[in-house]
């Protein structure tokens, strides 16, 4: 994983990033073309996502990248009239959490389902969404 | 080892702009306590200062509150858990009393969070969650107790009007509270009527009148070990039992959206260090900055079995007449949530319960009662079981 | 009540700009602490995290750390004093062991300053003084300092010359120590040459090379009750004496400026308690910030007599060798400034020194060890007395 | 003292002031008429500066506005080569306590003032300053 110090790249991720500098930046490279990343420990074989530098198992940080594929379960989602500072341009936006089995994603539901469509235990996608400004982030669709 | 009693409890009231500083309006709970307490300044050892840092611009805010106070030399450091910073502060003023280092421990926890808009609000508690893997997607505190709401709906079928109920209970106990921010009585039109500013979607399925408002303001309580406990105090309230647990930041990290595993965590070390059982408790304080917490911290407390949390509102088994009253004092929904502050409230609610001190309000006759605070969604809780005896 | 030990010690490399997060930071010596103690992370019962939270963009980080380090649901929170933060983490958690509330506690301190400018970090800092009534004027950390180095200058007689000693023991140390941010040994040549930058005045009267350096860095330190210390660890090192003091954070309410009364105060505490006398340290290791900080750390600890300070270090009495070597891994001036892991770094010290394995900086046999860690300027002083016994 | 949910007065205090609301902004007031002003404890008869709402002592909150008056002796003082953000244009200055028995007062000193010109207990005089933008603060001068 990157150590280059000024591999700030992070900074692209998402409305708005509080996080310039991190072990795990190759997750951004990864999704500016176009895949999701976890990071899976080799010595544990555990899946991370988000993913990590160091295994909380095993104290180990022999960490190999492996792509999110297929469907999750939506666990819970909420819809949001107000939002933080820099982020009320995007109102309405939805949050979930969907469950792969192996490990869960937090992230957006894809603006144009609409909150009716939505239901505890559907099945949903987790696919890669650009932003303005270069920025990347990843939305959850229906399959 | 002593037991640890709490001799003195403070707070000002909760207001919308706190027309002062931070050092002043601490002065008004210390000095409330300390005269509760029937002691002078010089005779604490130490402070504990509880502040969730990002609502005020002074840094490492300790230092100038023991300054004011008129507390030095005697040491003090600030601790943090977001919205269950008080009771933090408790729980490690017990240590700093029961490990023998001090004897008498005061306990400032505040917050002043006019200074601050409320979306810079939101922002700042949004970056009380994972910066890295949920802030970017802008992340609230009533989104995050929104998808518990909907967990909780999901799974055991609970309402909207279950909610509510929990609403209205607590302004029906705000009115009474003179300490409180919001001091009005509600009614289901208040969130049936159209254009209902209440009943508006916040977060869904949240509404507005779902969610706590933010506060100004301080609370003070002081501890000490038993010997001074008993000299210096006609009605000292011990303290039984204490459990603390956290959970993952990340909603990716949790198990289920129906139930805050750290309170049931804190809750099952608390009941046992104090030896009781949860239908032992007299009173509770729990953390209602959501009206679904409070559904959930019935059932995480064992005041209700899961999914049996909104009949045990809807019996009214948790007004003051109930089988366990629970935020009696109006609660955060009511009193307003002043974010460090609020910890202290909750103990000193259930210290003037257990002292037969709370006026309109009071439980009759209560010897146990539990305090329930939780920090972030679900990431901190800390439970508190304090005793007559 | 059984004594508390230290079982494990664990850094990161002090470095200018640590190349990831800070929950990537924290994992480095959490992991070396782990290895140490040779426990494994599910027998730690509760962690104390200690953060100096303007340098971070995270609020409240011990949520976020105890997530990566995998110690759910355990119990945190976050503890800070400015620069003395960590060892108020290791008072915090000292409670909660001898209380009887955890048997096992790590402390978690950390700061990641490279993520903001020189300026901008020296403007926190000055809000770590007074913002009502000082930080308008424009104040620093150095510039708070400098005001006791002239009081000092000006009381006793201690020159320039003097502090220049403090800083030249340091580089000899620094440049053993693997884990030091600053490797170079200095001369007197590199304060006194012509546009020297080490000798270029930054507050006057103190120069660039009086003042230490932030840094990136984290620090852990675990403690168990005495069965588990006897039990886990071969070489437990046992807290013997722990004192804590604060003064004034507006200078107007200090009495005089060659000296830091928190520092009197802690460090008479802590004797006391461990039942031991300035004379009976083996070896220590004082808060540097500054070269004038160590100087009068010497007398406000009793090393040296008021005044005397300056010629404690003349003699070389500090340096390894001397009759109580203090600072011989560095110090704050060699290994950077990390601002709440700095305490951690120094109780790591004298954990090592205690049992030997300080290396090319081993001081002959040591039995007791002491540790002056201070917040601010002379705000908060934290002393801790260690020993083998 | 002042008690308005509006009076933000403490916003100029100085180069750059970090606190808006006091119970003590009259003190703004009459530094604005050219008065520097201590807080008395009715009770006690302390005299406080910088002045104070309430009093620690007595923990009472009946004060009185005393106005501060002759010379301190000069307890130390640092010229600052480097200040922080928001400070950069007034370097260098020199930051300074003075010492008037009953009270210390911290501040600048007047910028005029070489640093070679002063010295430990040396009586200085504390005297209000008129900054940019209506700003005040005080300022220490020779006698
Ligand atoms: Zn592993
Ligand atoms: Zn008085």
């Amino acid at each position: 994983m990157a150590t280059l110090a000024v591999d700030n790249r992070f900074n692209e991720f998402g409305t708005m990033s509080f996080t310039s500098v991190t072990r795990v930046n190759d997750f951004i490279g990864y999704l500016q073309q176009g895949r999701i990343m976890g990071s899976r420990c080799k010595k544990c074989g555990i899946s991370f996502f988000p993913p990590r530098a160091d295994c909380c198992h095993s104290l180990d940080s022999d960490m190999e990248w492996f792509e999110v594929k297929g469907t999750g379960k939506l666990l819970s989602f909420s819809t949001l009239r107000f939002g933080p500072t820099g982020f009320t341009q995007g109102l309405p936006y939805t949050i979930a959490v969907l469950d792969y089995g192996d490990y869960k994603i937090f992230g957006r539901i894809e603006s144009s389902i609409s909150e009716a469509e939505l239901h505890i235990g559907m099945e949903m996608k987790t696919c890669p969404h650009r932003l303005t400004g270069g920025h990347v982030d990843y939305v959850f669709q229906k399959t | 080892m002593g037991k640890v009693g709490i001799i003195g409890v403070g707070q000002s009231r909760f207001v919308r702009a706190y027309p002062g500083s931070i050092r002043e309006m601490v002065f008004e709970s210390f000095k409330e306590a300390i005269g509760d307490a029937k002691i002078a300044g010089k005779d604490i050892d130490a402070t504990v200062v509880c502040s969730a840092p990002e609502y005020d611009r002074q840094r490492s805010p300790a230092g100038v509150l023991v300054e004011y106070l008129g507390l030095n030399p005697q040491p003090t450091f600030n601790v943090e858990t977001l919205c269950s910073s008080g009771t933090t502060g408790i729980r490690a003023a017990y240590s700093l009393v029961k490990s023998g280092l001090h004897d008498i421990v005061a306990v400032l926890g505040f917050q002043k969070t006019s200074e601050i808009t409320a979306a810079d609000s939101q922002e700042r508690m949004g970056r009380g969650a994972d910066i890295q893997w949920e802030s970017p997607f802008g992340t609230t505190m009533p989104a995050y107790f929104a998808m518990f709401a909907r967990g909780h709906m999901e799974k055991y079928g609970t309402t909207m009007e279950d909610m509510t109920r929990v609403r209205i209970k607590a302004s029906t106990y705000g009115v009474l509270n003179e300490k409180a921010m919001i001091r009005k009585v509600l009614t289901i039109n208040d969130f049936n009527a159209p254009a209902s500013r209440l009943g508006a979607i916040h977060s869904s399925p949240l509404r507005v009148g779902d969610c706590c408002k933010n506060a100004d303001g301080s609370s003070c309580i002081i501890l000490a070990n038993e010997e001074k406990s008993k000299a210096m105090s006609e009605k000292p309230v011990w303290i039984l039992g204490l459990g603390s647990a956290s959970a993952s930041v990340n909603m990716a990290g949790r198990e289920t959206f129906y139930s805050f595993h750290s309170a049931k965590e804190a809750a099952k070390k608390a009941y046992k260090m104090a030896g009781v059982q949860p239908g032992d408790i007299d009173v509770a304080e729990v953390h209602d900055g959501f009206t679904i917490a409070e559904i959930m911290a019935y059932e995480d407390l064992g005041f209700a079995r899961p999914g049996d949390g909104p009949g045990l509102i809807a019996s009214k088994e948790t007004y003051k007449e109930g089988k366990i009253p629970v935020n009696v004092d109006g609660g955060i929904l009511s009193k307003g949530h002043p974010i460090a502050a609020t910890g202290g409230s909750q103990v000193r609610a259930i210290v003037l319960q257990l002292r037969g001190e709370s006026g309109d309000f009071q439980v009759k006759d209560p010897a146990l009662g539990l305090v329930h605070n939780v920090g972030g969604a679900g990431l901190y809780t800390n439970v508190i079981i304090l005793g007559r005896e």
